[in-house]
């Protein structure tokens, strides 16, 4: 892929550094994923006969247990047969090279990170790979754009991506599709780099369906049960739905500004007209985008249906990376947002909506994965609420302190889901071993896991000190300071001056602190503390998960309890440097969050400031609280007797029916509408039938006539005789 | 026998004598129900356009037609009607019924009404040979050695040579089918 | 490279023998039917398998100095062979390539030896006609592709029909007689309009030039002709080409004749014979008829019809039963993708539709091969008979799955670029066409997936499907072609890319400079 | 007279078709077919006092052809009655197509 139109800005200092090497980063996982995949393949396959159809008959039950490219399975994830489970006869390579080439990944990204920050960079480092398409004057090459923004999302993507690849190793390893599960999350890491270095908008896009692709894989990974192999087409479609919209907003961009490389947008965006037409069409096709990727109201439905997929992958994918790539697809194009005012509006707006309506879900969901989903959800709406206000700071550091405690959250499920799994395995139970309502005083059996799962609740419930109560107190605090004095005040969306648009917003931003901290708060209860309900067979075989699995998550925890340190607000300056990737993050956003404040950096007095650091701590102290008070884990019971919800309960449960109410209403009737009206209707009836099928029966009608006159009787010839005498008489004559 | 031989009102009195009787007797041919009657009525027309022929100057016409039409051709149609015994009418149904006569006769207008049209034209007189005049001199002058039938004649075998003696060929094939047909099929029956 | 072609002068006899040569082939194959007449049929079978098989790859390996040797940025006509064929009629044999029809003749000779492979085993009766049918197949759509001559443009035309006629007729499916009857009759009546449009520039040129003369450069300089004129002639050559491509009326052939059509039959039905309808519109309807296809009303319509054509071809893919007809379907929406981008007439749109051109030719190629492979194996075609055969099948199930995604359009592979760029391109001048027909972009995922969920992954629940053989050695063989070809397009299209670039921005150019000014000068003419 | 003789000739011709048209029994139709010739006999004479004896050359040959085709017609017709034991052609429909 490489080839010597491959040029290097001499001028620019990172080309002499490491920097220079960054095309190895995507790289890397690529080739990692080559290797499982070819593994995968060979383990896989068996060449069929030369001649395929003689001797078709289908003798017996094809290549045995344990199959190749997924397994029989009694429930979606049910490993370990009875005895020592069979591995791919690759497992110990793949072990190996797949997280190893995340690890050399990550160690390159840090070298070129502390290279990033010894050198002064007024621009961003543009490197030129090969010319991609050269059309008339769309000249497109694939450049790798090297910035800070790019190079903190390359450092969570292959920090986080790391310690998730060595969790998988010990989570995944008995699964017979296992070099299949490495290649795919390899796969995944690539078209994540190419998605956050990549130079142009299309180049982007390519990572964003690529990572689209990589989620329908590992969602459906265990495709023989038919619930997986639909989650993971609902997550390809829907995600197709929100790259609908970017591909019009790249048209718009290329229509309008004449290029689609991000630089060459971010700086033809300055002269658009402020809150214009088309920079708020582009932002807002730029923010359905996200919708569909980072899983927003009205495209968030694919996101619960997501957990499917092993944890691992939902802990990469569905909660530190593809999903956040909706916001740093925002900050990347905070050049053309901070030109749309309204459009901000709208992303804020959207972003608090969601925040409030999943963490509503939250409370009543009993699997402990859809709880984290859920969470997710919301989590991402503060993120969309941070860069909305144009606080992209906030937002990109939320980004980052959520993937840190978030993955914890998620591998911390999947180290009790699977120590819930070898329990049911062991006493061949078949009950669903992700149901917190089969769990409850884990913390006796698994300590390690319960403390850091604590560490990470604290984090997101924003107690102070903790990762979450930094990032999510100052997207708050930023809200509340642009309700005056910044483009947001003055723009109205749909007749609601923004102002009143933003108080809402940071109100529904609390409210939903108040809820994550209940329902966060009532996991832990019901997963660690509280009667054990697994039942007494399966109890002696609950234990802690090996090292290779609780490792990651004791780095996790460090990372979600001292995350805040990254940018410690002026407030408490004594902790840290302040603001760390406020100066760090400054050449990439800093210009175009000032154009939304204003010029003057969004301040607020000091008394305010205080106030609202109190409010939030309030909040963080109060739900969690109200959780342990309101709830009696003592008084549940296991899942398979326990009554069925009813009213409030069972509608949240149940997610409000909108997968329900989005089948009725989109699905059901596109297809019958193709079906009938289309197919049926036109298509064979009017085209076929009329047309075609039509003129042949009008031929054969004129034949049938014409027979009609042959009816033997000599009257019959005379008359006809006859009239053509007479026309012909008449002719001559009347000419 | 050209007008001016005879006083002018006599010949066409003539004329229209005959002319109205055949016309009568064909429409009484067509009325009849017994085909003997039709038949009878036929010849009488075919004597009246005999005489017909005669005034218009083609005596020979005139004897051919009464000798061959009406004496052999009706002859042979009385005596198949009669070797049929087709000659009661009863089993024999008229004409279609009323609403078929009526439809005859519009066809019959309908066929007659193109040539009055025409004839009010001026179409007749377009039919006048501009040579018209040349050529009467010219038959006037030349003797009339073969009598009536000379200028018949001469023609008959000088242009339509060839004409005369496939009407020969004709009439044989004719001959050979009539034999054929009328033979009676010992096998067939 | 290109010094050893000029060497061997290999411009001055290429296209001439790329046409005789799969003629030669035709009747090579006829005589060895009359000498093996005694041997047995196996023998017999297994012989002319490997003679056309040889034929074609001769053309292959012939036809690839093509790349080289063609210099798409010259203007005039490449490899051009100009004979005389029936002067009285002032017709004449002239054959020649730009960057377009060298891209389609190349596409055309590799994918031959492919589709001969992909029915290596499915076709036993009859070998002898099948192997002569494609042979004269070949011959019918490269004439097609390089000739510059309207009458020989149109002899080629029907040469192209009369086998494809023969193939879904002998040896199709079981209404295989309905299919080929409707083939032939709808493209046979579009064809005929066209003859008779010829035959009027035939006219009109004797007229300017004093003895007939039907050569395409000829017309192009010298016809003019007043605007209702021009507006009918369009109309006959696009109603031609439009039932070929096919556009969305007249459509209804394709899903029957490709559902009835053998492997190699539908393979070369698809990837090739639909780009005859798509080359027609570029290489004859519009540069003869410029104005006609700059008039507003005519542009907006053939667009409408190319956007419903692309929403209407997906949405009915989705509900189709029978898998090879779904395919069919999005062949329809795929091509109202490049009769899009051809109307957009953007430099960016026009080269998008070209790429599309070859992309849906090697997807949809592949798709039909491995439909090919999985019904010799169960010797059926509907998606509900199948399901879970991954495991049973895991290397035809990963290469269903590449194929498909190259048929959505994922970035990456073949699909995305074309898409992308008839999309980009024609947002500038029709932004309301290129947003509808962006939608299709979330319809090809749904029904493409949705069919690929229920063949390949859900549970393993019938019985017949574990018998299932995988793919062997000869197959593999064939696919690992197309999924090469589909990666590099996507990856890195520029020398692709860069073949057809001059080529569609002198028609872009051409086209919108004849608007307004009726006399084109002759200077300027396209190529 | 030339006028008056071809105006009979039409109506003579005009009541033989309608002979035809409406008749049911062969004969009789043979008969009117038979009085249509005469017509045109009628029209060829009258007007070969124009246009010289030619026209009665014609006449003869008329003739000729009337006679052969009577005779061919009468034969058809007895064939037809010792099959069929009928003239009328309502019944007989061996044409039909």
């Amino acid at each position: 892929m490489m080839n010597p139109a491959m040029t290097f800005e001499g001028a620019h200092p990172l080309a002499a550094t490491i920097a220079r090497l960054v095309w190895l980063l995507p790289l890397l996982p690529l080739l990692g994923f080559l290797i499982n995949g070819a593994l995968a393949m060979l383990g896989a396959a068996k060449i069929g006969p030369a001649d395929p159809s003689e001797g078709h008959h289908s003798e017996g039950h094809g290549n045995g247990h344990g199959g190749v490219h997924g397994h029989e399975h009694d429930d979606a994830h049910d490993h370990a047969d009875h005895g020592h489970p069979p591995r791919h006869k690759f497992a110990g390579i793949v072990s190996l090279v797949g997280p190893g080439v995340l690890v050399a990944a990550f160690l390159l990204a840090s070298a070129i990170f502390f290279a990033m920050r010894g050198v002064e960079m007024e621009h961003p480092y543009v490197l030129t790979l090969f010319s991609w398409m050269p059309v008339g004057d769309l000249n497109l090459n694939a450049t790798i754009l090297l910035d800070p923004l790019s190079m903190t999302m390359v450092m969570v993507v292959t920090g986080v991506g790391m310690l998730i690849h060595i969790f998988s190793v010990g989570y995944m390893q008995d699964d017979p599709g296992y070099p299949r599960y490495f290649a795919y999350l390899n796969l995944f890491v690539f078209f994540m780099l190419i998605l956050v270095l990549g130079g142009s908008y299309p180049l982007l896009f390519v990572g964003w369906e690529g990572v689209g692709l990589c989620s329908y894989l590992l969602i459906g990974f265990w495709f023989s049960e038919k619930a997986n192999a639909d989650a993971g087409k609902k997550a390809f479609i829907v995600n197709r739905i929100g790259d609908f919209g970017f591909l019009v907003a790249m048209f718009l961009m290329f229509a309008n500004l004449g290029t689609l490389d991000i630089l060459g947008v971010a700086d033809k965006a300055k002269d658009l007209p402020m809150g214009g037409a088309v920079a708020t069409a582009i932002a807002l096709f730029l923010f359905l985008g996200c919708t569909g990727k980072s899983a927003q109201i009205p495209l968030y439905t694919w996101l619960p249906d997501a957990m499917a997929g092993p944890t691992p992958v939902s802990a990469l994918i569905h909660a530190a990376t593809m999903v956040t790539a909706g916001v740093y697809l925002v900050a990347r194009a905070s050049g053309v947002f901070s030109m749309a005012p309204v459009a901000q509006l709208t992303v804020a707006a959207v972003g608090a909506l969601t925040a409030f309506f999943a963490a509503t879900i939250g409370l009543k969901q009993w699997d402990i994965k859809k709880v984290l989903a859920y969470s997710t959800v919301s989590q991402l709406g503060y993120m969309f609420v941070g860069v909305g206000v144009g606080a992209y700071v906030a937002g990109i550091f939320h980004l980052a302190t959520h993937a840190f405690f978030k993955a914890l959250l998620f591998l911390g499920s999947g180290s009790v889901i699977y120590a819930m799994h070898k329990a049911y395995h062991a006493t061949h139970n078949h009950d669903d071993a992700q149901d917190m309502r089969n769990m409850g005083g884990l913390r006796h059996h698994m300590p390690i896991t319960f403390c850091l799962m604590w560490i990470a609740t604290l984090a997101i419930a924003g107690i102070p000190l903790f990762s979450g109560f930094f990032s999510k107190d100052e997207i708050l605090a930023a809200v509340f300071a642009r309700t005056h004095g910044s483009t947001l005040a003055e723009a109205s969306l749909l007749g609601i001056p923004g102002s009143t648009v933003l108080f809402i917003v940071y109100g529904l931003g609390l409210v939903s602190a108040l809820m994550t901290a209940i329902y966060m708060t009532r996991m832990m209860l019901y997963t660690f503390h509280g009667p054990n309900r697994t039942g007494e067979a399966e109890r002696p075989h609950l234990a802690e998960a090996p090292w290779v699995m609780t490792g990651p998550l004791v780095v996790l925890g460090i990372l979600a309890a001292f995350g805040g340190w990254l940018n410690v607000p002026a407030l408490l300056g004594a902790i840290g440097p302040v603001g760390g990737l406020e100066h760090w993050l400054e050449p990439v956003v800093g210009e175009n969050a000032l154009r939304t404040t204003l010029g003057e950096a969004a301040h607020l007095s000091h008394s305010t400031e205080l106030v609202l650091v109190g409010t939030a701590i309030a909040i963080a102290v109060a739900g969690i609280a109200f959780a342990v008070w309101r709830l009696k884990p003592a008084a549940l019971v296991a899942k398979k007797d326990a009554p069925a919800a009813e009213g409030i309960a069972r509608v949240l449960e149940n997610k409000y029916f909108v997968d329900e109410g989005y089948d009725a209403a989109i699905v059901q009737p596109t297809v019958a509408v193709s079906r009938n009206v289309l197919w049926k209707g036109f298509d064979a009836g009017v085209i076929d039938g009329l047309f075609v099928n039509g003129s042949a029966l009008l031929a054969r009608a004129f034949g049938w006539m014409g027979s009609q006159l042959q009816t033997g009787h000599l009257g019959t010839y005379a008359w006809v005789l006859l009239i053509g005498v007479l026309t012909i008489l008449g002719a001559f004559t009347y000419r | 026998m050209q007008p001016n031989e005879f006083h002018p009102i006599a010949y066409s009195a003539a004329f229209y004598f005959f002319g109205l009787t055949a016309l009568a007797s064909a429409i009484a041919f067509v009325t009849r129900k017994s085909p003997v009657a039709a038949a009878m009525w036929l010849v009488n027309v075919m004597f009246c356009l005999a005489g017909l022929y005669v005034m218009l100057d083609a005596q020979f016409i005139g004897a051919i037609q009464v000798l061959v039409y009406a004496g052999a051709i009706m002859v042979v149609f009385l005596f198949v009607i009669m070797l049929l015994n087709l000659g009661h009418a009863s089993e024999l149904a008229d004409a279609r019924g009323r609403w078929g006569q009526v439809l005859a006769l519009l066809v019959g207008l309908a066929l007659v009404a193109p040539l009055l049209a025409l004839s009010k034209g001026d179409l007749l007189n377009r039919m006048i040979p501009p040579d018209l005049a040349a050529r009467a001199a010219a038959a006037a002058a030349a003797p009339t050695a073969g009598g009536v039938i000379g200028p018949v004649a001469e023609p008959l075998f000088k242009e339509y040579l060839l004409a005369f003696e496939l009407t020969s060929v004709l009439l044989l094939a004719a001959i050979v089918g009539a034999v054929v047909l009328g033979k009676r099929r010992t096998d067939a029956r | 490279m290109t010094a050893f072609l000029s060497s061997i002068n290999y411009n001055a006899w290429i296209v001439p023998a790329l046409l005789l040569l799969p003629a030669i082939g035709a009747l090579g194959i006829g005589a060895h039917a009359l000498l093996t007449a005694k041997d047995p049929a196996e023998k017999r079978w297994r012989e002319v398998r490997i003679l056309a098989f040889a034929f074609f790859m001769v053309e292959a390996l012939l036809s690839l100095g093509l790349w080289w040797s063609i210099d798409p940025a010259a203007s005039g006509w490449q490899a051009l062979v100009d004979l005389p064929w029936i002067p009285q009629w002032g017709v004449r044999f002239t054959v020649g390539l730009d960057g377009i029809a060298m891209v389609l003749v190349l596409l055309t000779t590799l994918l031959m030896p492919l589709a001969v492979l992909g029915s290596w085993t499915s076709i036993r009766t009859k070998p002898h006609a099948y192997y002569a049918n494609l042979l004269v197949l070949t011959v019918g759509m490269l004439g097609a592709f390089v000739s510059l001559d309207l009458v020989l443009f149109y002899v080629m035309w029907e040469i192209g029909l009369v086998p494809m006629y023969l193939i879904i007729g002998i040896w199709g499916g079981e209404r295989r007689l309905y299919a080929a009857i409707k083939f032939f009759v709808y493209t046979m009546i579009g064809s005929l309009l066209m003859l008779v449009a010829i035959l009027y520039l035939g006219s009109e040129a004797s007229r300017v030039g004093g003895a007939p003369n039907f050569s395409y450069d000829f017309i192009l300089n010298n016809v003019r002709l007043d605007p209702t004129t021009t507006l009918w002639l369009f109309g006959a050559f696009a109603l031609a080409f439009a039932v070929k491509v096919p556009m969305f009326p007249f459509h209804t052939w394709l899903p029957d004749a490709h559902v009835e059509a053998p492997t190699a039959g539908s393979v070369i039905l698809a990837a090739i014979m639909l780009k005859m309808g798509t080359f027609g519109f570029i290489r004859f309807a519009l540069p003869l008829f410029p104005e006609a296809a700059m008039n507003p009303a005519v542009r907006t319509f053939v667009i409408v019809l190319a956007v419903v054509g692309i929403v209407y071809g997906a949405l009915v893919a989705m509900v189709q039963p029978d898998f090879k007809k779904l395919v069919a379907y999005s062949s329809v929406s795929h091509l109202g993708f490049v009769m899009l981008g051809i109307f957009a007439l953007t430099t960016e749109s026009m080269q998008g539709a070209l790429v599309v051109n070859v992309a849906h030719g090697i997807s949809t190629g592949a798709l039909f091969l491995l439909v090919g492979m999985i019904y010799e194996r169960r010797h059926t075609r509907m998606i509900e008979d199948y399901g879970g055969i991954a495991k049973v099948v895991p290397i035809f199930a990963t290469i269903l799955t590449i194929v498909s995604l190259s048929s959505i359009g994922v970035p990456g592979t073949n699909g995305f670029i074309g898409e992308f760029l008839v999309l980009v391109g024609s947002f500038k001048t029709q932004p309301v066409a290129a947003v509808i027909a962006a939608t299709a972009v979330i319809f090809a995922a749904a029904y493409l997936l949705w069919a690929l969920q229920r063949i390949i992954y859900n549970s393993l629940s019938k019985p017949e499907n574990e018998g299932i053989k995988d793919l062997n050695w000869r197959e593999i063989g064939l696919l690992v072609p197309l999924v090469a070809a589909i990666i590099w397009i996507g990856v890195y299209p520029k020398p692709l890319l860069e073949k057809t670039e001059p080529a569609a921005r002198r028609l872009v150019t051409y086209v919108e400079a004849s608007v307004g000014k009726t006399p084109v000068t002759a200077s300027n003419t396209a190529r | 007279m030339l006028a008056e003789a071809l105006a009979l000739s039409a109506v003579l011709f005009a009541i033989g078709v309608i002979g035809v048209l409406t008749r049911r029994n062969a004969i009789i139709i043979f008969m009117c077919v038979e009085l249509m010739l005469n017509a045109v006999n009628l029209s060829f004479v009258a007007l070969s006092t124009l246009y010289g004896a030619s026209g009665q050359v014609f006449v003869v040959f008329t003739m000729t052809v009337a006679a052969a085709e009577a005779a061919v017609g009468l034969a058809i017709i007895i064939a037809i009655f010792r099959h069929v034991k009928t003239v009328n052609l309502q019944n007989i429909n061996l044409l039909k197509g």
